[in-house]
């Protein structure tokens, strides 16, 4: 019978001074989100398709041969030499797959690391310390959250356009930070409430290390949560607006640079295999990752029970 | 107040051998495992123990409220107007409950609902169960906000629950399980979160309300004071099974099992000065980890031998109307040294 | 399409039989009645009057409903519409004379008034429109333009029928570039020039003499038009027209079901459309082409002319290698469905005064001919890297700069520096990504030192005159290219023969061929090529034929065919 | 252990304590008003003995034990610690001072975060003053444990692996590791079953004696306190209406809502029968006190004065102080 | 509650001006304007540009310029669509009609299917139909707008052709009849689905585990206690409390679907401010991407006001001072 976390159970009274190690929470909900069938396969898959990717150029051929431009073999259907077809440019689409998924992850895990940083940043420091820091943080996210995303990255990728994926990154992160840190500042402020905090203040811990020792691996799950949805929303926000051709240079191949093309007709009613492949990992990855983050949840949630 | 009216007529709700299992990966537990007894007319039954012994689930399973994805019983019989209440059909214990037993729980400040007026709680507890039309319904249910004691009741029935205190919300409910005059009222520790001032409050009330309706109460608390004050009988609970059972001064007068004893030596009282309070070493063997045979108190039972371990006692009549469930009392295994007193 | 973007002015159908003949034609007598639906891709914006319209959007709309005094033929020249013209001796004075009896859809008869109407308008201070360089040759209008005179001197009403304009200085082309688009004038009576644009006179209830007059505006989405009965050709067999803005991405969905009767196709969906067996096709060499321009120097704004002192591509071997690197059409076969014609000289294949292809160099694609000039100006790779250095043997990259405009966009770009690096010239995607168009001519604009080589279109006018863009003069000159001898010869194909009895056009036409031969020599850009407008109907639509600028001739003799 | 307190060794003494939540609110969200949660109390704790504090849900316990440790701003009024005004700290000298009291709080579940090893748990409050080796720390960590009967390896654990009790306890040691003078213990024992209570009670005693502790024991049970405490505060509304040996406290209650609160506790003895004094209505909003003794709308033996004049704390007795006009 | 929206309003005033200072800015931070680019000898000439941009003004000093848009904005003016040439309030006035009809029909789409799988999910936990629920949601979740979008146009108008793809209204309907209405709907029902059922999926979610922890609430044990029927138990106590923060949502939600309808309506050539939107940044027309930035911000911030004062209204728990 394996540990129970109920409260009343588990205690082990060790007479002989054998060390037992505990299971800290992290470790509990490890093992919750291992057993969880859903969040592994998602994982598994996410780890894949990020891993073929980041290796692209160990795979297939490097960048500048996939970018190659081969007017004898256009738009060719999937065959064993090419996986999943040619393009309209005569270019392998399984290739492109890979280096498109390299940047559009990069991207994704990129700016979600940016936000995740930025947005815990700023709602820890305005939750724990409160009054005018507080007030003054939070007008500034409400300012941040007042503009309309969407509206706001077309114009800024259209003045910063081909100063390449860095610009984007910067844009995004800094437009989308504001959610996170209205939720890390109410989860710090519902934790402050916990009597642990006011016990960490008496045995006289400096705000810092209530901040990074106390409060925020008790919000870190939720912050993890978050980001990991979040990471779903930034492949979303990537794919949209190169679909829109606002995100990334469309000389750079990412899912949604090559999702772009199914807006001619032709490609989407004939030449399935150029825009099939890149819509089905884009929804593949994101069906990954909310898999991954309800298991996370789950896992994270003392209440669920797996 | 305590009039003992230990009226001899036959029992209004009669519990034979009831267990209740939860399932806890895919095996089932028994929380409570074979409690009998009955509640006689206008008696009030106290129930005590530790936290976590079953007290709760014992109530919820008389009403039907066990939780319905782990929650079953698993055996025994709820007898109450010569039905079997453990068999019965959702929607026909829909028409008991409410009506034949109303029932009260622990937390006032989470028991109403947040969004419904008071008056529109209560009149749903009317409109369940008679014919009543709304405007009758609302009369009445201000009607039974001062029968508890509530001043202004033309007012709070237009509130909603986060602008009572607890103690008014607490009169709330049990003008809610009153509202159809019950036979039997089940009070799932009503004060354990009010305040000594209100539950004292309360606890008149109760009273009260039990004489004028001439109900049955089963009162589960775990505040032994609370039962003196209040029950006619007692019973005492342990990791889902009874362990002693017999009319309230007889219990505290003369406690036989040893768990009732160190219960009753563990609360600081008022008037008398102890160096030291007694403790009962170890807690409550959690459901998954309940010895299978023996007595479930064996392992912190300052009294326990070997034998506790591998025979389970069974409840049995000590003296008349008491009954301990212990092997020190069990005259079918008679030892050396025992104080039968 | 970029540069030029806007189709040029003069696109008035007129009655010539197309030259054009497209499978099976009506055998059947014309029967009346039916409504058309012509789809176009973007949405219009409803300036609903020639002297004011924008784009295409809406100068497709009013093709349906206005004409002007002339019209132009399929061989790009002047042709009489509604009134025909005559020039004095000195060729400074223009008359033109309408033909008695054409109405307004308002029931008005069209007057010289109306026609004189117009030039006051455009020439107006508070005009707010582009066309005044079409009425600033009158003599006297930049006068009343600039409000020193309240006449335009050269303008003289006749009688009802004939109005005559003075010009100021005689040029061969003013009938070519003179505006002869009539405004209503009692339309518009009691409406301030600065107000005209907004007003219900342009916007809801436009006013014109041609075919079909508007019904209903949608605005944005789509225009009905109905059968206009005194129309002065006689009245149209349709019903009526509805101009109807589709998503480019459904045209051919559209076309198939037949929810769109004709529209101009997408060069993309070309394919697609080809195989639909319910349409005609027409596919007719457009007025435009694209090039690689070569970045020459700069514009100083002071002196007002080009200065040509970017020594990267002052040698004109390079210039050829990289023409001749370039698989021209492979990128027209690849990224265009083929559609259109290489071209090596800008004017247009159907002008007459485009030079025979045998008179001029047409740059094959030939890569070892590239690297062999390259080799011979002193271009070879000295450090072994693969990609050749320059005479003085410093590292020699070129920047390549084209716009984002279409889906193909990315891989032509990709193509075109593949095609250099494949002689050995290191050409890069400046900074890396295709810029909009917006950003793509700002730093044309700016002389963004970075733009060295890109990729533009023009659109092409029907006269052959290359002056505003060709000019050392001009400030559209993108390439910042100031040759002595173009200029001169540009300057004397505007200009009358000394010879008087010599043919106008024939004189133009030598210095044109002339001048033609420089630019295809000197190739200040390469001409990429001239695309084809694919214009595709229902085949239920009967009579429909096209030409270099439209599809929109003769619709009034357009019928369905059930 | 009380025997041995010296008469004159006080080592915490609060005068007029006052701390009031501010309640925003109006158009500018100015402060509109505020929850007088502690409105003026005084005692004095002397070194080594407990004193209890009572008193219903809301009428200011926590607050008070929070202000005292500064946990919270005191609005007015002077915390004096051996001597020294400790009012006014800031930043260091007072990160310094909190090494000399600690707490000890009332929900075992909430007080001890979740993500923290139970050996850094009741380490870090040395880390946080003093410079020790690991394995110093460790041992001496697993010393205290064993101290307050938890197995030395617990240390390897985390707090959800283990009952109230043992939490509470874990509590207890970590409020110790720093040998402090004075102990706040605010409800310890409140979330607790008897049995466990009893233990933990127990717990507390031994460790008084051991480390001669000063107690200032909070908790709304006052056979509780009374088991705990040398003397016992009652507290009424952010008041401290009574003051007294809990003796005489017991035996004598002096002021009318003591003599209420004692009368409602109900006695584990069904033959003895109390007159009880049940208390009509709730206790009022701390936001708007009554006027005069805040008491008043709810006491028996209400006088005219009672609805205009403040009583002060007054000792009638020796050693029994109370704040009522009843004893003018 | 007056003095709170009051209080609200007011606040948003510093706000608008800083975001109105930094959308002016960023608008004339995009290379180009209205005019780059109108190359065309025969149409226009450099110094019709020159005299053009010197009469609207974009060759003043930026604060100048700014001053001058504030001022006109102030007397209700946002100045001239430069490309469709008409006041940009009339332009926006034309096209924002079609978005508020397609914004408001998502929303029911969304509300309605939300409510229905919600419910029916929330009180049939881990039943075949929950789980085929959770699939489509999980679906939902994952197709991205614009993917469903083209697959819905080539399925439903292009194979199937039920609806048609593009545009607000079909041909030669008068305004005001009911066919107007009846084409309206049928151009605006493809969008309005992708745009709503795909956004269906986070609050169908949402409601069944809200319902799901609602009903291990302790007052819906009192409810049965009382011997209230189960229907009335999942109707009325547990959906009551699971709904209010979704329905509270709704202000919030109009804003961002208003301001996320750019990449539907420009797939649909759906003539709405998203579509007019992207038509204007890549044509420069600064006048009217500045008014619909400022347009959408102002949205969204009543949309958060609004959001709050339904929470107010629906939750009596909440008092707005
Ligand atoms: N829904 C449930 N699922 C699984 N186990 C349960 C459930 N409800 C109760 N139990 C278990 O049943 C046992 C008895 O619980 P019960 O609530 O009856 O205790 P109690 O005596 O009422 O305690 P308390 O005084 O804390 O209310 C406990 O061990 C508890 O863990
Ligand atoms: N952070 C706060 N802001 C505003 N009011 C508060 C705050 N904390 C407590 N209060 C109020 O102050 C009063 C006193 O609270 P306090 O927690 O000190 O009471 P207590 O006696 O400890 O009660 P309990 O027995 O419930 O712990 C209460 O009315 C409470 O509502
Ligand atoms: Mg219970
Ligand atoms: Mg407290």
């Amino acid at each position: 019978m394996e540990p129970v976390t109920n409260n009343e159970s588990s205690v082990v009274v060790n007479k002989q001074n054998t060390v037992t190690k505990g299971q800290s929470p992290w470790a509990i909900a490890r093992r919750k989100f291992v057993r969880n069938i859903p969040a592994m396969l998602g994982l598994v898959f996410l780890l894949f398709i990020t891993f073929v990717s980041m290796f692209a150029q160990y795979i297939t051929v490097p960048l500048e041969d996939v970018q190659k431009v081969n007017l004898s073999q256009m738009a060719k259907e999937p065959s064993s030499e090419f996986l999943f077809g040619t393009d309209k440019a005569g270019r392998d689409v399984f290739q492109r797959l890979l280096y498109g998924g390299k940047v559009s992850l990069t991207l994704a895990f990129t700016i979600t690391f940016c936000i995740s940083v930025i947005g815990t940043l700023v709602g820890a420091t305005a939750g724990f310390f409160g009054g005018r820091i507080d007030n003054i943080l939070m007008r500034f996210t409400d300012f941040i959250l007042t503009f309309p995303f969407l509206i706001f990255v077309i114009v800024l990728s259209s003045i910063f356009q081909g100063s390449g994926i860095m610009t984007l990154i910067v844009v995004i992160s800094l437009l989308s930070w504001g959610g996170l840190a209205r939720l890390v500042r109410s989860k710090i402020l519902a934790e402050k409430e916990n009597e642990y905090t006011l016990s960490a203040i008496s045995i006289g811990c400096s705000p810092f290390k209530v901040i990074t020792k106390h409060l925020l691996p008790n919000v870190m799950s939720t912050i993890i949560v978050q980001a990991t949805l979040l990471l779903a929303v930034m492949i979303v926000v990537e794919t949209g607006l190169s679909f829109l051709g606002f995100g990334v240079s469309s000389s750079t191949p990412t899912w949604g640079n090559m999702l772009q093309e199914a807006r001619s007709p032709d490609v989407l009613s004939k030449k399935w295999w150029i825009w099939i492949p890149p819509a089905a990992v884009i929804t593949l990855t994101i069906l990954s990752i909310n898999f991954v983050g309800e298991g996370l949840k789950d896992a994270f949630n003392p209440k669920s029970s797996r | 107040m305590t009039k003992l009216k230990h009226s001899n007529g036959a029992p209004v709700l009669e519990i034979k051998d009831l267990k209740t299992g939860f399932r806890i990966g895919g095996k089932y537990y028994n929380a409570v495992d074979g409690v009998s007894f009955s509640v006689k007319p206008k008696q009030v039954i106290g129930i005590v123990g530790e936290s976590g012994c079953g007290k709760s689930v014992m109530s919820l399973s008389i009403m039907g409220l066990l939780p319905k994805e782990n929650g079953k019983i698993v055996n025994g019989e709820i007898l109450f107007q010569e039905r079997d209440l453990a068999k019965l059909k959702d929607k026909e214990i829909n028409k008991v409950r409410g009506k034949d037993i109303g029932m009260i729980f622990q937390e006032p400040m989470t028991s109403l609902n947040p969004v419904f007026t008071i008056g529109f709680q209560i009149q749903e507890a009317l409109l369940n169960h008679t014919d009543l039309t709304k405007k009758e319904a609302r009369l009445k249910s201000i009607a039974l906000l001062k029968s508890v004691g509530i001043s202004r009741p033309e007012k709070i029935v237009d509130e909603y629950p986060h602008q009572l205190s607890g103690g008014m919300r607490q009169r709330v409910m049990i003008a809610i399980a009153i509202a159809c005059q019950p036979k039997i009222l089940i009070a799932d520790e009503p004060t354990t979160a009010l305040d000594v001032t209100v539950q004292a409050q309360i606890l008149e009330l109760l009273k009260e309300i039990q004489e004028v309706n001439d109900m049955s109460v089963l009162l589960i608390t775990h505040d032994l004071g609370v039962v003196a004050e209040m029950c006619d009988e007692v019973i005492v609970m342990y990791a889902g099974r009874i362990v002693e059972k017999t009319d309230v001064d007889t219990l505290f007068h003369d406690p036989k099992h040893p768990y009732t004893k160190l219960l009753m030596g563990a609360i600081p009282k008022m008037d008398e000065e102890v160096e030291e309070l007694s403790t009962i070493k170890g807690i409550v063997p959690s459901l998954i980890n309940m010895p299978e045979v023996g007595c479930r108190f064996a392992d912190r039972c300052p009294q326990a031998t070997a034998e506790c371990k591998t025979i389970t006692p069974q409840l049995a009549e000590v003296t008349p109307g008491h009954d301990v469930s212990c092997l020190l009392y069990d005259v079918s295994y008679p030892r050396e040294g025992v104080k039968v007193n | 399409s970029g540069g030029a973007n806007e189709e040029p002015a003069e696109e008035k159908p007129e009655e010539t039989t197309g030259e054009e003949t497209t499978e099976e034609e009506a055998t059947d007598e014309p029967v009346a009645g039916g409504v058309a639906t012509y789809a176009f891709t973007q949405p219009f914006k409803g300036v609903l009057d020639f002297a004011f319209y924008e784009g295409q959007d809406d100068s497709l709309a009013l093709s349906f409903m206005s004409e002007a005094l002339l019209a132009t033929g399929d061989d790009l020249l002047p042709e009489a519409n509604v009134a025909t013209w005559e020039f004095n001796e000195d060729q400074t004075q223009l008359t033109f004379k309408i033909q008695p009896g054409v109405k307004w859809h308002d029931g008005d008869e069209l007057k010289a008034e109306d026609m004189e109407f117009a030039w006051y308008v455009i020439a107006d201070k508070d005009y707010p429109g582009t066309r005044f360089t079409n009425v600033s040759m009158i003599k006297g209008a930049q006068a009343y333009k600039d409000g020193t005179a309240d006449k335009i001197e050269g303008i003289t009403v006749v009688d009802d029928y004939t109005i005559t304009v003075t010009v100021e200085e005689a040029v061969v082309n003013l009938l070519d570039n003179i505006w002869t688009y009539p405004m209503h004038k009692d339309h518009y009576a009691g409406i301030a020039v600065a107000d005209m644009i907004d007003s219900p006179q342009v916007r809801q209830n436009p006013m014109g003499f041609g075919p079909f007059k508007v019904k209903n505006i949608v605005p944005g989405e789509m225009i009905e038009f109905e059968r206009f009965d005194d129309y002065w050709q006689g009245p149209a067999l349709l019903d009526g027209v509805v101009y109807k803005v589709i998503d480019p991405a459904l045209a051919s969905g559209l076309l198939e079901s037949g929810e769109v009767d004709i529209m101009e196709a997408p060069s993309d969906q070309y394919p697609d459309i080809k195989e639909l067996p319910n349409l005609n096709l027409f596919e007719e060499p457009s007025l435009g082409y694209s090039y690689i321009g070569f970045d020459f120097g700069r514009y100083d704004a002071e002196a007002g002319k080009v200065v040509s002192d970017n020594p990267k591509f002052q040698d004109k071997a390079l210039r050829h290698a990289m023409a001749h690197a370039l698989d021209r059409q492979g990128i027209l076969d690849g990224f265009s469905n083929g559609l259109g014609q290489l071209l090596n000289v800008p004017l247009p294949s159907v002008s007459w005064a485009k030079i025979p292809d045998d008179q001029i160099n047409s740059y094959e694609y030939d890569p070892a001919k590239a690297k062999e000039i390259l080799a011979e100006a002193g271009y070879v790779d000295k450090d072994g890297d693969g990609f050749v250095e320059d005479p003085k043997g410093e590292k020699f990259t070129v920047n390549f700069d084209a716009m984002s405009s279409t889906s193909t966009a990315e891989p032509r770009a990709q193509y075109i520096l593949q095609n250099w690096k494949d002689v050995g010239i290191d050409a890069r995607l400046n900074g890396g990504a295709l810029k909009d168009f917006n950003l793509f001519y700002d730093s044309i604009d700016a002389d963004d030192p970075t733009f060295e080589t890109f990729n533009g279109a023009w659109g092409l006018a029907t006269d052959p005159d290359p002056s505003g863009i060709w000019l050392s003069t001009d400030k559209w000159n993108m390439m910042r290219w100031a040759n002595e001898k173009s200029d001169e010869l540009i300057k004397a194909g505007v200009k009358f023969p000394e010879d008087t009895s010599k043919d106008v056009l024939e004189h133009r036409k030598e210095i044109y061929y002339e001048w033609q031969k420089l630019v295809n020599d000197e190739l200040p850009s390469i001409f990429m090529f001239q695309p084809l407008d694919v214009y595709a109907a229902n085949k239920r639509l009967q009579n429909v034929d096209a030409n270099a600028f439209t599809v929109q001739k003769d619709v009034h003799l357009w019928w369905i065919k059930e | 252990m009380s025997q041995a307190v010296k008469e004159k060794d006080i080592l915490l003494e609060v005068k007029n304590l006052k701390t009031h939540y501010p309640i925003k609110g109006g158009f500018f969200r100015r402060q509109i008003g505020a929850v007088k949660a502690v409105d003026g109390i005084s005692f004095e704790i002397n070194k080594g003995e407990t004193l209890g504090l009572v008193g219903e849900s809301g009428c200011g316990k926590s607050t008070a034990g929070r202000t005292i440790l500064r946990l919270l701003e005191p609005t007015e009024g002077q915390i004096i610690f051996e001597g020294r005004d400790i009012t006014n700290l800031r930043g260091t000298s007072l990160r310094k001072i909190r090494q000399d009291f600690q707490m000890v709080f009332q929900d075992p579940y909430a007080s001890l975060n979740p993500t923290m090893m139970v050996g850094h748990l009741v380490s870090e409050p040395i880390r946080n003053y003093t410079k020790r080796s690991e394995k110093d720390l460790q041992e001496e960590v697993m010393e205290l444990l064993t101290k307050v009967g938890l197995p030395r390896d617990a240390y390897y654990k985390y707090p959800h692996e283990f009952s109230g009790g043992q939490r509470q306890r874990i509590g207890i040691a970590r409020a110790l590791a720093l040998r402090p003078k004075l102990i706040i213990a605010d409800e310890p024992v409140s979330a607790l079953d008897v049995s466990v209570q009893s233990q933990v009670l127990n717990l507390l005693k031994e460790l008084q004696d051991e480390f001669e502790l000063t107690f200032l024991f909070i908790a709304h049970d006052l056979s509780v306190v009374k088991h705990m405490s040398d003397r016992i505060g009652v507290m009424y509304l952010g008041g401290l209406v009574e003051l007294a040996d809990k003796g005489s406290l017991y035996s004598e209650p002096l002021h009318p809502y003591t003599q209420a609160l004692i009368s409602a506790i109900p006695e584990p003895d069904p033959r003895k029968k109390k007159d009880r004094i049940i208390l009509e209505g709730d206790v009022p909003s701390p936001i708007n006190p009554p006027s005069g003794c805040t008491f008043h709308p709810r006491c028996r033996h209400a006088m005219p004065e009672c609805q205009t004049v403040i009583p002060s704390l007054k000792e009638v007795k020796p050693g029994h102080r109370v704040a009522c006009h009843l004893y003018n | 509650m007056l003095i709170y929206t009051l209080r609200r309003l007011l606040g948003m005033i510093p706000l608008l001006f800083l975001i109105s200072v930094v959308c002016f800015s960023l608008a004339k931070l995009m290379p180009g304007d209205a005019l780059t680019g109108k190359v065309d000898p025969l149409n226009s000439s450099p110094e019709y540009i020159d005299e053009m941009r010197e009469k609207m003004g974009w060759n003043d000093p930026i604060h100048e310029q700014y001053l001058s848009w504030v001022g006109g904005i102030l007397q209700g003016n946002f100045g001239d669509s430069f490309n469709h040439k008409m006041p940009v309030m009339e332009l926006i006035g034309s096209r924002l009609p079609n978005t508020i009809f397609l914004a408001l029909f998502a929303l029911l789409i969304t509300y309605v299917l939300a409510f229905v799988m919600g419910r029916y999910a929330g009180r049939h936990p881990y039943s075949i139909g929950d789980y085929a629920i959770s699939f489509y949601n999980y679906l939902g979740l994952a197709i991205p707008s614009f993917v469903a979008a083209l697959v819905a146009i080539w399925i439903f108008s292009f194979q199937l052709g039920w609806v048609p793809a593009t545009g607000s209204i079909g041909i030669g309907v008068e305004p005001g009849t009911l066919d107007f209405y009846l084409s309206k709907l049928k151009h605006t029902l493809l969008p309005a689905i992708v745009l709503g059922a795909f956004a269906t999926a986070s609050y169908t979610q949402f409601l069944r585990n809200d319902m799901i922890e609602s009903s291990r609430k302790d007052y819906v044990r009192t409810a049965r206690a009382k011997g209230t029927k189960e229907g009335t138990i999942f109707n009325k106590h547990i959906l009551r409390n699971s709904l209010i923060p979704i329905v509270t949502l709704i202000g919030f939600d109009f804003a961002s679907l208003v301001g996320g309808a750019v990449i539907t309506e420009t797939i649909f050539t759906y003539p709405g401010i998203g579509y007019l939107f992207v038509e204007s940044i890549t044509a420069r027309d600064y006048s009217v991407v500045l008014a619909i930035t400022l347009m959408l911000t102002i949205f969204t911030l009543i949309g958060n006001l609004l959001a709050d004062i339904l929470l107010g209204l629906v939750d009596p728990r909440i008092r707005l001072e």
